[in-house]
Parts: C-alpha cells; structure tokens; sequence
C-alpha cells in the first residue's frame, strides 16, 4: 500500500490487549477494538458547534441489521446483518453474538460492571431466536440498556474460533482473545506489539461503514510515542497524519502555525475536579468546601493549565440561583472572591484556616502541575496551606479508591453521559469514583429514581434539584471539560469525536 | 689516546616541578674511553640517573638541558632530533634500568619484547628477531631459553627478568651501554650473579659502560675509574682503590666512611665530627638468676590464608638488653616474625612469653589493651612510609605517649615529645613539620622517636635504614645502638644487610622460607658459616677493598 | 591454552558467588514493590466502570490475595521454572515482553558505548600525550560538557535540531520506520538481522534509526571513559617498561600504541564494563524521548503504575546482565593480561 | 623551608591553578554559585513561585531577564532561588553517600574477612540493580520529598563510596604508619576512624566533587518522569524537565536558562573534580 491509503496515528499510551474487556485495557485498546470487532450496534454522530461528536440518541445498527424495542420496553429483538462475516470468513450467527454477550455479563470481565448499568446482568437475558435473531429481556425497561450494547465491551466474538481456545480453567478465552482478534471488524490486525505499535490492514468485506462500503484506509498504524513534543514534530514534519492528547501549549502552537487541522471539541462526557473529600475534616464542613471553591483561581488556572482549550465550568450566573438546566455538568456559579471565601471560612470555624495536602497524578501533570501550583498560592491567600503531593498513577488510584486524599484534582469521564449517571456513578456510594464520598440521601433517592424516569420534564427537574444539591453542598469543584485536541495532517477527514475520547478511525478517510 | 666515545661537557640539566625549578646537574664534565666501565656513584638524588638519561636523550618532558653539551662519537646529543635519538637507541646506546620486572611490559612475552628491539634497527622478518632473540636469551644465560621465550615477565624470578632487560639492551650490540642501579631490586645472592654476567657481557663485546649505583662496594669490585657525585657535581673522580682508601673531598670522605664493611664498628661510620655527643653509658645490670628471659618465642607458626606456612616453628629467646638480628633472603619471614613478636598480627601456633607471661593468647586485635603494649615496640623499614602523612613530628611522637602512657595534652606531654626529639638529635623545631617536609634521615629519627618514646624494654627493628643513604644510616644506626645502651633496651634486628647486621647484633638469627637455618655469635657466625645459604649470604656482599678480579686485562 | 582454562575456572567461580547476589536483588526488589504505596489491582480495574469486585478479580488474578511469604515463596518458585509473571500493562507474560525487548536495549547501548569508546580512547590518549596542554584542557572541557547536560535534555534537543529543523535523521518512533518491513527475526538486534537478511538498505535505515539515540548516550558516557584512559594512559606512559621501548629506539607509534596504550586499556575495559550495564539500566530516558522499544522504559511504565512483574523482571534481567557483564570482562581481562590469571 | 602546612597546601593549590586555568575558573564558578546559593534568595527581583498569569511565557526581556514561564513566573527569580536547593540536595545526598560509604568501606577493607565479603556481597546487591530505576522505585515508595530524593540519591551512590573507601583502605592498610599505629596502643577502630579515613579523603574528595555533578542530575531525571521536587518549588530539574518540553514551540528560554545553571553547576563540580584530582595528584586522573 502507498503512504496515503496508511494511517499513522501517534499516541502516548499503548495497546495492551486485543480485548477491550482485559481488566488493564488502555483507552487505546479500546479504539483499536472498535475497530478491530463489531458490535450490536454504534452510537450514530451529531455537529456541535460545528464540530461532529458521538450522538447518544441515535442508535445505529453495527452487525444488527434492524432492531426493535418492545412497546413495554422489556424486549429488544436484535435482527442480524445476513452478509456479515467474522475475520476467518465464518457468517456472523446469533450463537456467536449469545456467546459474546454471555461472556460479557459472567466472565470476570470489565464489561460486566459496565453492562450492569444497562440492567444486563445475566445470561438468560440473551436468547437465540434463529441464527440471525437475537432477543433481550430485561427486567425492567431501561434506557441505558441499548447504548450500553453500543459502548466498546460487548464486542462481538467469532465464538467458535474463541471456544476452540478455551481450556477449562479459562472457559471464556480470556488469555487467547487477549492476543488475538477474533472479530468481524473493519479492520485486521497484522501485528500487536504492546507498548510498541499494533497494525491492522483493512477488511475489505466490511460494509458497515456509513455508505455501506470498507473503511477508506488500507493500513492501520497506532504507535506508541511518549514524549508528546516527539508527537508534535512528527505530525508537523506530516510522518504521522493525527495525534491527539498533545500538550496544551503544542496544540496552541500548531494551531497558530496554521498549516494542520486543529479540531478541538470539548468532551463534554468528560469533567475535571477540584475534589474535596466530604467525610475528612476540615472538608466535612460544607462552609470550608464552599470557601475554598471561593477562593480558587479559575481564570488562571483555565489559562495557564490548559491554555483555555475546553469549556470552562465556571464563572456562570444562575439567574434567580437555581440551576438554569438539568444536565449534567452545567456551569457553576462560582468565581475567585477572597472575601467570601474568607467569611466562609469563619462561619466553618477555621477564620485562621488550615493546613492540608493537594494530590494530584504524575501522568496529569502537565495540566495539574501548575494547576496546583495556583490553588495552593490563591488559598494560602485565606489561610490554607497547601502542601503539593504528586503521586505515580498506581499511588494515587490506590489512595482514592481508599480514600484517603482530603484534596485533590481528578477527572472522570462517563461513556453513557446523562445526569442521572454521572450523579450516581460519581456522587454515591463508597467507590473509587465517589471522589467527594458524598453521602447523600435525598441526591441518592433522586438520582435512583430518574434512572428510570421516562418522562422528559420531570426528568430535567430532577436534573435541576441534582444540580441545585451539588451547588448548596459544594461536595467538590467541577472545573471545566477539557478540549479533546485532535492535531491532523489537512488532508485527513471525517474526525468525530467519540465517547472513548478516542479516534474511530473507521470514520477517517483521506481527501 | 683514543678519541673519547662520549664526551660531556659542562652539562646542567634543570626540571621545573611543583616547587619550582630544580637544577639536578650543574656542570658535568666527564669523557669515557671505547670499552671502559666507568662506576658513577653517589647518594640518592645527586643527579646519577639524570646524567644517565640526559646522555641518552630520554630525559622526562620536565627536565632540559640548560647548559653544555653531550658528544657520542663527535655527535652532539643534546640537538639531536627525535628521528636521530631514535637511531642512536637501541643500536648505539642503550640503558638498563634499577628495577628489572617494572622495566618490562608486563603483557607482552619476553620473546617479543626482545624481538621488537631487534627489529626496531635490523630489518629481519618475524622468524629471525625470533631466532635473535632465542640467541640473545642463551647469551645472557637463561635456563630453558626456549621455554622463556614465551613467558610473561611475571613468570620470571627478578634475576631472569634482569638478564632480559640485558638482552634487550644489547640486542643491537650497542657501543655505550648505561646499567642504572642494575641490581637494586635483586637479593643479595642473585645481585653478584647478575653483575657478574653483565660484567663478561661487556667484556666480551667490548662495550663501553656505565655503571651507576649508590653501592661503593659494587663500584670497587667491577669498575677501574669511578666517579662521585653530590648534588648534581662531579666531586671527585679516580681509580676505586686510591679513591676509597684515600679519598680527597670530604663528601666522599664521608661516604667511604659511612659504609660498613666486614670489619668496621658502629662507631667508625661517622666521622668524628659528626658523632652525636657521648652520653654517658650505664653498665647492663646482670639479670638476676632464675629470671626468665625477656622474650620467649616458643614454636610459632604463621600461616596467612593461602595455607602456606609464611614462618615455621620459629623459636628463640632473649635477654634484656640483647641485641639479636634477624637475616634472611627476600621472602623468608623476618617481617612476619618481627610482626608476630610486636603483637600485631596473631601467631598461627606456638606462644611468645613475655618477661614469662604469655602474650600470643590476646589477639593481637586486642593487645592495644595490654599494659605490655607500651613495653614492645617497633621501629619500620621505611622511614616515609611509617609516618601518618597528616601527622606532624610531633604528632607522631605524642601519639604512643597520649595512648599508652596516659599523658594528656599539655605541658607535660610537650616535654616529654621535647625530651624524646633531643635523644634521636631531631632539633626541636622540626617538630612542627609534616614529614613531607623532612628528610629520609629525621624521618627515620621521628620513627624511633616514636618507638623509645613510652620507655620500651624491646625494640623491634625491622630494616630501620634500608630506605636510607650509607650516610644517613651510618648515623642512625650509631644512634639506635647508643639508645639501647643508655636505656638497657632489647633490639630484634631485621636486616638484609649482613654487614649492619654483624655490627649492631651480638647474635644473629638466619632465616630461610621460615625456618631457622642457622644460629650463633655473630661475630662468629659471619666468620664461619655453617651452612651453605649463610655462606651464600655472606659471600655475596660487596667490600669496597676486595680484588678487581672480572675485568679483562 | 592453560591461561584461558584458568580464566575460565575463575569465570566460574566468580560466577557462582555472584548468584547469592542475584538472589538478594530477586528478594530485594520483590520487597520494595510490594512497598510501594500503589495497589495494581486498583488501578487496572481502572476501567471507566470497575468497581469493589473488578478490584478483586484483578487482585486474586495477581496472587495479591495471599499473604507476602506465600508470595515471595510462588514468585521465587515460578522464576525457578523461568516464568516472570504476567505485566498487566502490556498483557503479555514479562518473559516474553523482555525477550523482545532487551535486544533493542542492547543494541542501542552496544552502539552507544562503542560511539564512547572511538571518541574516548583517542581523545584520552590524545590528552595523555600532552598532559595540561592546550589539547588536555580541550578534552576535559568537551568531555564534561557532555556529561553536565541531562540525557532528555540533549536527546530532544537532538531531535529538534537533527529531525525536526534539519530533517536529517528519521524521525524518532522506535527502532525502524514503520513502514519499513522488519527482517526475519534471527538475532532480534535489527543491524544484524538485516545483514543476515542481506538487505542493505534496511540495514542503512536501522542505522540511521540508531544514531541519534547512541549518540544522546555516548554523550553522557564519553568523559569517563576518556578520563579513565586518560589516566592510566599516563600511569603507562610514565612507566619504566615505556622507558625501556623509548631506550631501545621503537617507533613513537610503536611506543604508544604497543607498549603504552595496550596496557592502558586494561582498566578501561572494566570501565568499560561497569558503564555498560549502568547505561543499560539508566537509559531510561532516552528510550523515553527516542520512543525507543526497550527494557528500560518498559520497566519505568510498569513501576508507575505498580506493575510488580515486569520490574522485578526487569530488575532480575538487569541484575543478571550486570552479572554477566562483569564476567565477560573478566574473560576479556584474562585474555588481555595474562597476569590476570595468576591473582 | 619551615612552612606550615596550610599554607604550604595552599601555596600548591595556587601553583596547580595557575596552571590550569580551566580549574581556577571551574573553583571560581564553584565560589560563585555558593554565593548565589546563599545570597540568591535576598536578591531576586520577583517573588519566585508567585504567579502572574496574564503574563505567562513571555521571552526574555527586559523586565524578565529569562522570561516568564507557563504561570508567568519570574524565570530568572527561579533560577536563582532554585541554587540553593539544588546545592542542599547535592551536597546532602553526596555527604550521606559518603559518611556512610567511608565509614563501611574503610571498616571493611580494614577487617576484611567475613564483613568484607557480607558487605562485599550487599553492595553487589546493590551495584547489580538499576540504579536510576531504583532510586525511582525509591522516590515512589516514599513519596518525592526532598528528603526522599536526597535519600534515593545518597543510596544509589553508597555502593561506590563503599568501594572506593574499601580500595583505598585495603592499600593502605599495611602500610607502616598504620601498624605503628597500632604498635602505639591504637585499637581497629580508632585507626580506621583516626588515622585511615581521613588519609583516603582527599582520593574521595575528587570522587564526591564529580558526584555532586551527578547528583543534580538525577534529581533532573526524576523531575523528567515526575517524580522530582514538588511543585511550585523552583528547582533546576523540573524547570529544566518542563522546558525541555517546550522546545518544540519555540519557547527557548524555558529550557536554556535553566538548562544552563544546571550545566554549569554540573560541568562546574566535573572539572573541580578532575582540578582537585591534579591537585591531588598529578599523575592519577581516573
Ligand atoms: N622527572 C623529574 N622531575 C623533577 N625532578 C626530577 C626528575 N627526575 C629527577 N629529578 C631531580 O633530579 C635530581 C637528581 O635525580 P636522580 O634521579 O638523577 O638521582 P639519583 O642520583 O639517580 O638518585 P637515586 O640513587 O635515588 O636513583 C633529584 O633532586 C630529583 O629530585
Ligand atoms: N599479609 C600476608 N598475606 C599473605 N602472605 C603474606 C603476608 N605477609 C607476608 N606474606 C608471605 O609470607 C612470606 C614471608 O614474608 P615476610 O614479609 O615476612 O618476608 P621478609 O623476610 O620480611 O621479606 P623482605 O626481605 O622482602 O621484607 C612471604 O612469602 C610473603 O609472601
Ligand atoms: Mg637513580
Ligand atoms: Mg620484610
Ligand atoms: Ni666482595
């Protein structure tokens, strides 16, 4: 194949493994894995300001040709694409997608917690109809229950190829899949080096692309280049045709220089905290918490941190002081004021402020660095002295999973976006992701019901009294989203950007 | 009278060093007849080695000559271009150096070394330097010549690396031939061999030498004119026999004088007007009957960690007041014997009794503890080496009486260190210095200061002036002997010198491989050996007065 | 030969009382990972979805479950039996992971330090042969400039100029272009698997892939190798056996060269040897800034995010490396100098 | 001459000085950055870890003789403070290193024996590890804080003071001044402590000088792969480790200057060592 018809994509990280359901899985074993298998269904793509973004309303049909929701809304018949073969010719049949569904919700597998949320939880949900009909039941109606099947774990997997390397102590092939591709996706891979580079070639007998036809690259390149100034240059120099997760200031520069296409949507399925952990004092106090989102330094650190690339989480005005949405994040009504903060601060009974510590993650640091650099110069303003912990990734996991950290900064990320799964994925219970360890009752009974809430209004006001909570208790700061910067040669097309935070490159074609 | 070979005039050679320039020769003159053996002798650092190297042209990059000139064959040395050296080396003039073994490359076999120097003036293919070499190593007569060929120089005992570096030396037949201190690094035994082979080599080949060496004995026995420096000066200058038995200029004077030979006293060394000032001598109190002897050593038994024994049952006793030399070839265990009786390394077996208590029982790790520490005490064989290089004199000297005596610092401390200084004649403000700052001599004075310094009862003395000067040593040696009169101390005395062995010990110990060979009155020991290694020893030295018997007519 | 049997037995004898070492680091660093305040079970089930019971699963599926001495004792039964545990971070078993990967560190290194030693040894000698002259001080100060400048630092400031401004070199992504074909996989080193493959121009393209990284390297390492000749070069030169050479008439090339620079290389071969194995270790870096696919930054990945096996496999690795290492230049030695044998 | 021998020592500095310029300006920069480490903080013209946003990453001017970096801090403000504690770090770890390693090493190459082949064995232990990869393993596990830098720093180092005090040690260790010091009532310990060890200083006076060097490099390459200093105090390696990042975009002065001060310090203490050594001893510069 000529250079054109090859995409060289540059990343930081790596892929580990050829399955995404590997509990390690990189976010680029991820993307590969679109790729490489297919699934049920996609999630279809919408323009926001002007830049196309992954649509979670419109369901498409990946190797499901058609499907129909029952009218109570327990039944979801899958019909399956007739031509649809896996990478060894073999015709994708309903078994193959039972197996691979089954895997999904009983193997120890990262797809399981995830499906969970889609009220998939076991196997006698799955029934084979006919070879190309599939029927989910499920025990209530749910409506994460489709885009759950869309997201990057219930890959569908040539279950014969799969079984013939199954031994009885790994029934589900989990170390076989692990290094090898067993899918019917638009691409091959070729070679799989971890930490090194995976290629793919393209599968000219996929047809799911948008007119029906294989995806436009022949070879597929994902490298591995750590050093992010290493990225630039090559996507400058045109030796690698898209780089994303560039540092800031590089995107800024590239941009400038005008000669590649800088296309920079903001995730806005993702948020990054200040977190303040509820249940250790001084942060159990609610007046401390709302002191020290007084008094940190928005604007700076939106611009020095993240060169103002994404969609700042503060500085709104609430007109009236409710919540003007129910979504979810929505901009807060916070701004630096040293002088509430302070009076904060007295009405909690620490005018004099306190000490404590502010962690946050060596692979973050190049936003977090001088992120915290600025909180702790703004709040040593009020009293608070800061004292600046930066852990290695596995430490600062392993502490917030514990919880352990009063004070720190994180980001998190929801593949399902609504309100009601960010509020109880991140703001209950005691999981890792409860980053605040809010405990709630009245945002845990609200944010339990909407998940199930069909109707469009009342779902918006739960939104809104949800929004309103997290604002009066202040459990931790969102800041912003933070911009996703795909940097691309001009001629590459068709870039969307994708709930994985992740390239498709199916989508990528050349002009 | 034949043209000269070698003719220096009036030559100065200056090094600028560290400390600024130093002028090592200033004003050499001298000429050298075809096939003469000239002896250059004088004490260290007068300038012998320098004059060596300047007339060959190898002077170290520090060193330029400043003055005069040297004429080889009419040729003027001192301009000659580096190509021109190069062809004069090696064919024409060639050096044989003090110490044999460091004087070869160690990773390159005998044979080739000898081979390169042959081919470096004689185009012969491989197979035939090979061929030369081989015959070269018969000629210096080697055992086993074939086999050495292709030895390392670490293979060969210091005797056969000598005769290789004769080889080399005369592999292209040179016309002048400097041996600069040729047996220093040897024993005494193989010293006379050495010598005497390269005296016929010579002879035979009729090659011009030089001979230098600080030895006066060595100069006399195979040279017929020798010359004496002092500081960089020719000082005098005449056939060994007139010039030894009458010398002319003091400084030579002083050097005859201070050599000990087969009949001469502690007290003939010095000349008069340099002898300390006669203290007055108490008389050795008989011990008393019935008191057991100061020291007894009992069947000991060194075995380092290597197994094999360093010393063998070793037995011997001694009186207070006595004075017993140990002697023996390189290697024999006198300094592990001396060290075993100073308690500072542990006997393998055996016992020492000390005035009858047993001390081989305290490790030796722990005898620092024993209040017999400050009755045994030594004396080292390099007066340089034996002082803490961050010590001053007087350091050194408080340091037994702060450890051993209990003194604190403080006047009184001052002057009994002031006290010690005066007996060993080191003038008091000398005490400031570091040794570094002092000569061999006051080095060698500070050591035994050190040692009397806590009143001992043994000395142990092991090669106390075989670093030094014949001058020098003359003088410590009268001191030491009159120390152990004054203070009825006891020496063990370890030498290689048979002769200053003769002259300070009333008996002598000979060792072999760590056994006693021999034993008696030294006196009648020397005149008489019994066994043929002691006779060996004896005859090897070299007496300024004994026959000129190798040369050619 | 008798003096290489020798060598030999004192190679393996040396051997033998280096394995107590090897233990000591397996233990060590078991024990120091298990210090290390990141739990790795948390952080891969790190999923966007794991939770209490994905942590869990990870954590039994790491052994993490059992207690330290019922670790130690599997880990230390299964490096017995040459398995090095899983890495979670790359998938794959570590064995398997450095297998492929040590041959890109060793080739790098290799060249790196063979860069070290053309520059070094002449440059020492050169400063030797006029010591405090105008050309000494030159030496100094070139070599120390190399050392005073962190390896990050040169290597990106090389790929700045080299790559980027100048274009000259490939860019920095690793051993070869991507788009190159990689030859059969014989030896694992690329330069002499293409030379096997008998493709030159591949064999061009890995070089030229080679340079800018060894170079970053040999930077680091040139002064002290030339320091270290340097100094025994003078040791040698001052010698009586070069005295002896120069009274026989030798060649100044011969004097140098033979006599002078034969034996002072000596000690440069256990500089050598030291520097080799701390560079392999310590080329972390620049494997980080070249994208360069070896052992080392392999094993930096895998300690920020607690991956146990693959550190303490990449520690064993390095650690029987350096034991090897150590062997190999005491062969070297006891070929080079046959005084060796004898000690 | 009746010279003392402070000034006689002094005297042959000099000597050695004057001939080796590269040394006398390598002392004088030595004295220069002590100076700054010192005084540097007193003099500053900005408040070093104060931010100013609005005028972030501006080249050298001016006002901002090294520019402003990514918070609009004051570059040259930073440099300077950051002397002293690059110094500390240096001069603590290389001290730690060293008291211990002499300590061991000289005890062990004076015994000998079984401690000298435990601790033989324990520094092969250590010698055998990666070294950077372990003082990462170091700083990771207790958490990178100065002390724990210093800490990694000082223990990756230990091996080789061991060594080396070890060697220097075994030398001397017959030699006659050591025995007559035992024949003077000395025990082991005090002739290790009193008589041995500070006659191998000056030999690792040279090796700590290059070390020093070293030292601040590491601490470099910590800050590289984050595990350096914490932020916002201003150090030589992060700032270099953040500069060297923008290189790329042309932001020059984030790097050079820091990438500066480090180099001169480090080539600085590499050529005192190598001074030190001829002043030492002029023959022996390993
Ligand atoms: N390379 C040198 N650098 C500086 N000074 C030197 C050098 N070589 C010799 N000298 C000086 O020249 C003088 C004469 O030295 P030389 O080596 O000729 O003495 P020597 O008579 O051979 O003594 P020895 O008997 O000890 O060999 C001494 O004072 C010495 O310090
Ligand atoms: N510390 C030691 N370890 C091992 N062997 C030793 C040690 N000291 C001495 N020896 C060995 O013991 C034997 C006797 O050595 P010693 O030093 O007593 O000889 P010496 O008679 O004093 O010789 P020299 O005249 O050369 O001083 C030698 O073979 C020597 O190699
Ligand atoms: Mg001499
Ligand atoms: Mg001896
Ligand atoms: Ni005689």
């Amino acid at each position: 194949q000529s250079r054109a018809e090859t995409l060289r994509y540059v990343t930081a990280a790596t892929v580990n493994t050829l399955d995404p359901n590997i509990p390690g899985s990189t976010r680029e074993a991820f993307a590969l894995s679109m790729s490489s298998y297919d699934r049920l269904v996609s999630f279809g793509r919408k323009q926001l300001n002007g830049k196309w973004v992954f649509d979670l309303d419109t369901i498409n049909g990946e190797l499901a040709e058609s499907f129909s929701v029952s009218s109570d809304g327990l039944k979801i018949t899958f019909k399956l694409r007739p031509d649809a073969k896996f990478h060894d010719g073999s015709p994708v049949t309903a078994e193959d997608v039972k197996w691979s569904l089954d895997r999904c919700v009983t193997a120890p597998v990262l797809g399981k917690a995830q499906l969970l949320t889609g009220s998939l939880t076991s196997a006698d949900q799955f029934k084979v109809i006919d070879p190309l009909t599939l029927e989910v039941t499920l025990p209530r109606p749910d409506k994460l229950a489709l885009p759950n099947l869309a997201t990057v774990y219930p890959i569908i997997i040539n279950s014969k190829l799969a079984k013939s390397h199954a031994t009885p102590e790994d029934p589900w092939a989990l170390s076989w899949l692990k290094e090898n591709e067993a899918g019917s996706g638009a691409y091959i891979v070729e070679t799989f080096k971890p930490g090194e580079q995976a290629i793919a070639k393209r599968n000219e007998a996929w047809n799911r692309g948008s007119p029906d036809k294989p995806a436009s690259f022949k070879r597929l390149i994902i490298q591995s280049v750590p050093e992010p100034a290493t990225r630039a240059n090559l996507v400058e120099r045109g030796d690698a045709d898209l780089v994303i997760d560039l540092q800031a200031s590089d995107v800024q520069a590239l941009e400038a220089k005008g000669k590649l296409k800088v296309i920079s949507t903001p995730q806005y399925n993702a948020v990054t905290f200040i977190s303040m952990n509820n249940k250790i004092p001084p942060f159990d106090n609610v007046n401390v918490r709302r002191a020290v989102a007084a008094a940190l330094p928005y604007d700076d650190m939106f611009k020095a941190a993240l060169f103002g690339r994404g969609t700042p989480l503060f500085g709104a005005s609430w007109a009236d002081g409710t919540p003007p949405s129910g979504g979810y994040p929505i901009p807060q009504p916070v701004k630096l004021d040293l002088e509430k903060a302070r009076a904060y601060l007295k009405e909690a009974g620490v005018p004099e402020g306190f000490a404590t510590t502010f962690s946050f993650n060596v692979g973050q640091a190049a936003t977090a660095e001088p992120m915290a650099a600025l909180v702790k110069e703004s709040l040593e303003k009020i009293g608070i002295k800061v004292d600046i912990q930066k852990l290695p990734d596995a430490q600062m996991s392993t502490s917030i999973n514990e919880k352990k950290l009063p004070f720190f900064t994180e980001g998190i990320v929801a593949w399902l976006p609504s309100t009601d799964y960010f509020y109880r994925n991140f703001y209950t219970g005691n999981q890792r992701w409860n980053y605040s360890s809010t405990d709630n009752a009245e945002l845990e009974k609200i944010a339990q019901a909407a998940r199930f809430e069909a109707d469009k209004a009342k779902y918006e006001a739960e939104g809104k009294e949800l929004n309103a909570i997290h604002f009066e208790q202040m459990f931790q700061v969102p800041l912003w989203q933070p911009a996703q910067d795909a940097v691309m040669v001009a001629n590459l097309d068709g870039y969307v950007y994708q709930f994985t935070r992740q390239v498709d490159y199916r989508n990528l074609s050349r002009k | 009278m034949m043209s000269p070979l070698l003719e220096i005039d009036n030559l100065g050679v200056t090094f600028s060093t560290r400390r600024g320039l130093v002028e090592a020769l200033r004003g050499v003159s001298l000429s050298l007849q075809p096939g003469e053996m000239l002896g250059l002798v004088g004490e260290s650092g007068s300038g012998k080695s320098v004059t060596g190297f300047a007339v060959t042209g190898l002077l170290d990059k520090a060193g330029r000559i400043t003055a005069g000139r040297v004429k080889f064959r009419g040729q003027d040395i001192t301009r000659a271009s580096g190509a021109e050296l190069r062809n004069l080396h090696g064919a024409n003039m060639a050096m044989i150096f003090q110490n044999p073994r460091a004087a070869l490359n160690p990773i390159r076999t005998v044979g080739a070394q000898i081979a390169d120097a042959v081919l470096s003036h004689r185009r012969l293919s491989k197979q035939e330097a090979r061929a030369e070499a081989l015959k070269l190593l018969r000629a210096v007569q080697i055992r086993d010549p074939d086999r050495r060929l292709d030895a390392y120089p670490h293979e060969l005992s210091g005797g056969m690396c000598q005769r290789v570096m004769i080889a080399i030396a005369i592999s292209c037949n040179p016309s002048l031939l400097i041996a600069d201190e040729p047996t220093t690094g040897l024993d005494v035994t193989t010293q006379k061999v050495v010598m005497d082979l390269l005296a016929r080599i010579v002879a035979e080949r009729g090659m011009t030498t030089i001979l230098i060496t600080h030895d006066l004995g060595l100069a006399a026995h195979y040279c017929r004119r020798v010359v004496v420096m002092e500081q960089g000066r020719l000082v005098e200058e005449g056939a060994p026999q007139t010039l030894f038995r009458a010398p002319q200029h003091a400084y030579t004077k002083r050097l005859v004088a201070s050599s000990p030979t087969a009949t001469s006293r502690v007290g003939d060394l010095v000349p008069a007007d340099e002898a300390l000032p006669v203290v007055e001598v108490k008389e050795r109190p008989t011990p008393a009957p019935g008191t057991p002897p100061l020291l007894d050593v009992q069947h000991v038994v060194k075995r380092f960690d290597d197994g094999a024994a360093a010393v063998a049952d070793f037995s011997m006793t001694m009186a207070a007041g006595e004075s017993v030399g140990l002697v023996g070839e390189s290697g024999s265990g006198k300094s592990t014997t001396a060290r075993m009786i100073c308690r500072l390394i542990d006997p393998s077996a055996g016992d020492i009794l000390f005035d009858g208590y047993s001390i081989a029982k305290l490790p030796a790790r722990d005898f620092h503890r024993s209040p017999l520490r400050r009755e045994i005490q030594i004396v080292f064989q390099d007066p340089h080496e034996s002082l803490n290089p961050r010590f001053t004199a007087f350091d050194c000297i408080a340091h037994p009486l702060l450890r051993l005596t209990g003194l604190r610092p403080g006047d009184a401390l001052r002057s009994r260190v002031e006290e010690c200084a005066d007996r060993v004649g080191l003038p008091r403000e000398l005490l400031s210095r570091f040794p570094h700052q002092l000569s061999g001599g006051q080095k060698a004075r500070i050591g035994i200061a050190r040692a009397i310094a806590c009143r001992p009862r043994l000395l142990v003395l092991d090669e106390p002036t075989a670093a030094l000067d014949v001058s020098v040593q003359a003088v410590v040696l009268q001191l030491l002997d009159r120390l152990r009169r004054e203070d009825n101390l006891a020496f063990l005395f370890v030498s290689h010198d048979l002769n200053v062995v003769r002259m300070m010990c009333s008996r002598t110990i000979v060792l072999r491989a760590g056994g006693i060979v021999e034993q008696g009155e030294s006196l009648a020991l020397f005149a008489n050996p019994q066994t043929d290694y002691t006779r060996e020893l004896v005859e090897a030295i070299p007496h300024i007065g004994s026959p000129v018997s190798l040369l050619p007519a | 030969m008798g003096t290489i049997g020798a060598t030999l037995i004192r190679a393996g004898r040396r051997f033998l009382s280096s394995l107590p070492a090897l233990f000591g680091v397996l233990v060590f660093t078991f024990l120091l990972m298990r210090v290390l305040p990141g739990d790795p079970a948390v952080f891969f089930a790190s999923g966007p979805s794991a939770g209490k019971e994905e942590i869990e699963v990870v954590r039994k599926q790491l052994g993490l479950d059992r207690s330290l001495p019922e670790q130690l004792g599997i880990y230390l039964y299964d490096v017995g039996r040459g398995n090095l545990g899983r890495s979670m971070m790359t998938g794959q078993p570590v064995a398997k992971d450095l297998q492929q990967r040590l041959p890109a560190s060793l080739e790098l290194t290799l060249t790196a330090l063979v860069i070290a030693l053309i520059a070094a040894v002449p440059l020492g000698v050169l400063a030797a042969l006029r010591p405090n002259s105008l050309i000494d001080h030159g030496v100094r100060l070139f070599c120390s400039l190399g050392v005073c400048v962190p390896t990050f630092v040169s290597g990106l400031l090389l790929i700045y100029v080299f790559y980027y401004l100048l274009g000259l070199a490939p860019d920095p992504t690793g051993r070869i272009d991507v788009f190159a074909s990689v030859p059969p996989a014989r030896t694992g080193f690329l330069m002499v698997d293409f030379l096997l493959a008998g493709d030159v121009e591949g064999w061009w393209a890995a070089a030229r892939q080679l340079m800018l990284p060894a170079f970053t390297m040999a930077l680091f390492v040139i002064a002290p190798l030339a320091r270290i000749t340097r100094a025994s070069m003078l040791v040698s030169l001052g010698s009586d056996f070069v005295r002896t050479a120069r009274s026989i008439g030798l060649s100044r090339w011969q004097i140098v060269v033979t006599y002078a620079l034969r034996n002072a290389i000596l000690p440069v071969i256990t500089i050598a040897g030291i520097v080799f194995s701390t560079m392999l270790g310590a080329n972390v870096l620049v494997e980080k800034v070249f994208s360069w696919p070896g052992v080392a930054s392999y094993a930096l990945d895998a300690l920020l995010v607690s991956d146990y096996a693959p550190v303490q496999g990449f520690v064993l690795l390095m650690a029987s490396i350096f034991v090897a290492v150590n062997l190999l230049v005491d062969v070297l030695y006891g070929i080079a100098d046959p005084r060796a044998t004898v000690a | 001459m009746s010279l003392t021998a402070t000034s006689s020592g002094l005297r042959h500095t000099v000597w050695v000085l004057r001939g080796n310029l590269v040394t006398a300006i390598a002392a004088a920069a030595a004295i220069l950055l002590a100076l700054v480490a010192i005084f540097g903080p007193m003099l500053v013209p900005y408040d070093p870890v104060a931010s100013d946003v609005p005028r972030a990453l501006q080249p050298p001017s001016a006002l901002h003789w090294a520019g402003t970096d990514q918070l609009g801090r004051d570059v040259f403000s930073r440099l300077i403070v950051a002397t002293r504690l690059d110094l500390a770090i240096a001069v603590t770890a290389v001290s730690v290193s060293f008291v211990i390693g002499a300590v061991i090493g000289s005890l062990c190459g004076y015994v000998g024996g079984k401690l000298d082949r435990a601790v033989g064995r324990f520094v092969d232990v250590l010698m055998a590890f990666p070294l950077f990869v372990l003082a990462m393993a170091m700083v990771a596990a207790l958490g990178n804080r100065v002390e724990n830098i210093v800490i990694a720093t000082a223990i990756i180092n230990l091996p080789f003071y061991i060594r080396f005090a070890r060697a220097e040690v075994n030398i001397r260790r017959n030699l006659g001044w050591v025995e007559a010091a035992r024949a003077c009532g000395d025990g082991h310990v005090s002739v290790v402590l009193r008589f041995l060890l500070p006659n191998v200083l000056p030999a690792m006076a040279v090796q700590m000088s290059l070390n020093l060097g070293w030292a601040i490099l590491n601490a470099a390459g910590l800050s590289f792969i984050g595990l350096g200093v914490k932020p916002p105090t201003p150090e030589w390696g992060i700032m270099v480790a953040e500069g060297a990042r923008f290189i790329s975009t042309g932001r020059w002065w984030l790097v050079s200057f820091p990438g500066l001060a480090l180099m001169l310090a480090v080539l600085c203490f590499n050529l005192l060592g190598d001074g030190l050594r001829d002043i030492l001893d002029p023959r022996m510069r390993t």
